[in-house]
């Protein structure tokens, strides 16, 4: 518990940190605002429609494959720490499970959902 | 009143705050941002509770993956930057009830049976490990071990076939 | 106990006995000393930055044959200050329509989640915090990077910093699969996520049973931190600037040192890994000869990231998709399982037996998909549509196609 | 040391408040978020229960990894659907979406 505690005071610190270099600059700079260095940078140019863009679905089955990934790989961990410990048999069945992992791979790649287009 | 006292009221005011923000604020990234300290305060219950593993795996499965496909979502489908308008239906006022009746059942419930004020024993050192021989034992949980990668794939599947078109571009 | 064996605890034990004689309780007293033990770490990296950034300037130069900042101080040691306080007086210009409190919240997350790492690595023997899923919080901390990305690129209300914050945390989240499986390895091979267990059990330093497991590990952690070669969404001599755009000032200079910082820790956190952390002669008995050791590796796989960067040209944004996902994954994933195979026959062999029967494998793995590779290039090669190449050719036309070409269609 | 029923009370109010969400939000995504939270509130429960009664037996552990599971799989599924029916719709509000409401 006590390192927890520890990791808590450096998680708090490290936020600590930048936030206080982010108020210097507010305080030491010069703060004279107007409207066109306040305006959305587009190379020089006059913003041109909504900020909104039709984002290609490709983003969503990336972040989609990394989240199945990332939850089997979680899984794994426990699996590779009692991995001295176990017998053959238990060792074959966390193969079994990445080969299903390895599926999952397989088949978002025939489908095309990693090929960057 | 213990410090680990105080470091779970503290926690639990964040947490249900944030969960406040998440099913009120009209603009949806901020529900999905206060969405994420809520998480992140249960990830801190589930250490105060020795589970560091699963505090882990709460904010890399949760924020690290979940969250970010949540945003990735809510950017997708919309049309503005800013969302305007009432997000609330029409039923909001019922719905806070029965969710006032129901916590309201649920401390009931709690106060009424005798729970126990501290565990009955500390977590062994081992418990990582005991939980990785577990999920591969035969006595214990290797099918829903399994059955969880098959679900998992499945889900990728299903996922993959039903946002992907080809047309799409 | 003298202060050269156990150099933290002589002034942890000291620090203690002043607090507690100011009468201070036994719980406040912890808590002052965990406050200056974490604020003394985290400054020194932070300053460490700052050579850091002096540093790579320099190496730099050398590659592309200048001189480096050389004006400042001795060696221009001094440079890095001067942009310091060039930048500390700039003017922070928040965008008009920007999400203020997200957008300020972005950089200082995202630094955060990197600085944040540093209190789980084992700087020394019996020093450095020692949780039992330390492998696992590195990873856990970094999402939060990944996230301050996502929120500064939202918060700008600039389309253009939007989709590079898109395309940051895409290549991010991709880059993060292949990192996790080969942190697998070294957790397997160990049987702890404790970082400084993972240390004390490198008697034979865990490059040698998996050095493709470290190369993973070493590109996919370059490609997190978008260096060059990965460094396509914030290519700084083709395009404005990255989901950053809108940043100015010491706001923007936060990314900055988050993204140097990020270089050194990787650099670390593959020495702890890989390369034995603080183990080296003597380290047991003077422990702060383990922090110069530490110091020297994380400096060595450091150089690495700065030579790359040095030395090789940007890569696509769909070869980059493609690197991690359909080459380092599937290769991560082999390894895995030969790893895990392969270990539970050899552990009776002793250390280095177990030891060189895993380099072996690597080897074989090694040999295989670089001739697998070469295989797939020579398939494609023969599939591209037929072009004129000079000296092949006396005349600019190509030859009638023989095959046309798959790959525009996919 | 903490009692029991106060990690039981916070999860009961997680849970209430995960339940209004989804009942009275009328964006699919906002309503996912509810459901997001209800689970986390179980999730409290089962490792409460685990800690408190059988913390020797990493029974409670393995139970809230299969939920972590449950969970992504189900936000995978759930955004895809939405973006499905984006596409076609053009909307994720759930009062739009009634072509088989009749």
């Amino acid at each position: 518990m006590n390192s927890w505690l520890y990791i808590g005071i450096f998680v708090a610190l490290s936020l600590f940190f930048p936030a206080l270099l982010a108020v210097l600059g507010w305080f030491l700079g010069p703060r004279r605002p107007n409207p066109v260095k306040t305006d959305t940078y587009e190379c020089g140019l006059e913003t041109v429609g909504e900020t909104w863009v039709q984002f290609k679905i490709q983003y969503y089955l990336f972040a989609l494959v990394f989240l199945i990934f990332d939850v089997e790989l979680v899984f794994l961990y426990p699996w590779a720490v009692a991995y001295n410990s176990l017998p053959l048999y238990a060792v074959v069945e966390g193969v079994i499970f990445i080969i299903l992992l390895a599926a999952a791979l397989v088949y978002a790649w025939r489908k095309g959902a990693l090929t960057w287009s | 009143m213990t410090a680990m006292q105080i470091v779970f009221i503290l926690t639990a005011v964040v947490t249900l705050f944030a969960a406040l923000r998440v099913v009120t604020t009209p603009n949806m990234i901020h529900a999905a941002l206060w969405l994420i300290v809520a998480l992140f305060g249960v990830a801190v219950f589930y250490l105060l509770l020795s589970a560091s593993f699963l505090a882990m795996a709460q904010i890399i499965v949760y924020i690290g993956a979940i969250a970010i496909l949540m945003m990735f979502v809510i950017m997708l489908t919309r049309r503005e930057m800013r969302d305007r308008g009432p997000q609330t239906g029409p039923q909001w006022k019922w719905a806070a009830i029965l969710s006032a009746l129901l916590f309201g059942g649920l401390v009931w419930m709690v106060k009424s049976v005798s729970l126990p004020a501290s565990p009955v024993a500390e977590v062994p050192e081992s418990s990582i490990a005991d939980l990785g021989r577990a999920l591969v034992s035969p006595n214990g949980f290797v099918i829903p071990f399994e059955v969880a990668s098959v679900l998992l794939l499945a889900a990728l599947i299903g996922a993959v076939y039903v946002a992907w078109t080809r047309r799409n571009s | 106990m003298g202060i050269l064996s156990q150099p933290i605890g002589v002034i942890a034990e000291w620090l203690r006995n002043l607090f507690l004689g100011w009468g201070l309780s036994e719980g406040l007293t912890t808590v002052l000393l965990y406050l200056i033990g974490a604020g003394v770490l985290a400054t020194l990296v932070q300053v460490w930055v700052i050579f850091l950034i002096w540093f790579e300037r320099k190496i730099i130069g050398r590659f592309q044959d200048r001189l480096g900042p050389n004006r400042v101080g001795p060696y221009g040691l001094l440079q890095p200050f001067a942009d310091l306080i060039k930048i500390i007086t700039k003017e922070v210009i928040i965008p008009r329509d920007a999400d203020k409190a997200v957008y300020l919240l972005g950089p200082i997350i995202m630094d955060a989640g990197v600085l944040a790492i540093w209190a789980v690595i084992p700087l020394m023997p019996m020093v450095g915090m020692d949780v039992n899923v330390a492998a696992l919080y590195t990873i856990a901390v970094g999402a939060f990077a990944t996230l301050g990305i996502l929120m500064a690129g939202w918060a700008s209300n600039n389309k253009f910093a939007l989709l590079s914050a898109f395309r940051t945390v895409a290549q991010m989240i991709s880059y993060e699969v292949p990192t996790v499986l080969a942190l697998l390895i070294p957790v397997m091979l160990a049987g702890t996520m404790s970082l400084q267990g993972i240390v004390e059990a490198q008697h034979v330093w865990y490059i040698v049973f998996a050095p493709l497991a470290f190369v993973i590990y070493f590109i996919a952690s370059v490609a997190e931190v978008g260096r060059t070669p990965f460094d396509l969404l914030e290519a700084e001599s083709e395009i404005v600037a990255g989901f950053h755009i809108e940043y100015s000032g010491m706001v923007f200079a936060i990314f900055y040192v988050g993204d140097f910082l990020h270089a050194f820790t990787i650099g670390a956190l593959g020495a702890v890994l890989f390369l034995g952390g603080w183990r080296g002669p003597g380290a047991e008995t003077f422990p702060l000869l383990g922090l110069l050791y530490l110091w020297i590796k994380a400096f060595l796989v450091y150089f690495l990231v700065v030579w790359a960067r040095g030395s090789l040209p940007r890569v696509r944004i769909d070869q980059m998709m493609d690197f991690s996902w359909k080459f380092l994954t599937p290769l991560a994933l082999i390894l895995l399982v030969v790893a895990a195979v392969l270990d539970h026959f050899v552990m009776g062999f002793g250390m280095w037996g177990r030891a060189l029967s895993h380099f072996a494998a690597n080897v074989v793995i090694a040999v295989l998909t670089l001739r697998y590779l070469d295989h797939y290039d020579k398939v494609r090669e023969s599939k591209r549509r037929m072009v004129a190449q000079p000296g092949q050719y006396p005349v600019a036309r190509p030859p009638v196609p023989v095959e046309t070409s798959t790959e525009a269609a996919s | 040391m903490i009692p029991l029923d106060w990690y039981l009370i916070v999860a009961a109010a997680l849970f209430a408040i995960g339940l209004f969400g989804v009942l009275s939000r009328k964006n699919a995504v906002a309503i996912l978020m509810g459901v997001e939270l209800m689970l986390n509130a179980v999730n409290i429960n089962l490792l409460a229960f685990w800690r408190y009664r059988a913390p020797t037996e990493p029974v409670g552990m393995a139970f809230a990894v299969i939920v972590f599971a449950v969970a992504a799989a189900e936000v995978a599924v759930g955004l895809a659907l939405f973006i499905a029916v984006y596409r076609r719709f053009n909307s994720v509000v759930a009062d739009d979406i009634n072509l088989m409401k009749w």
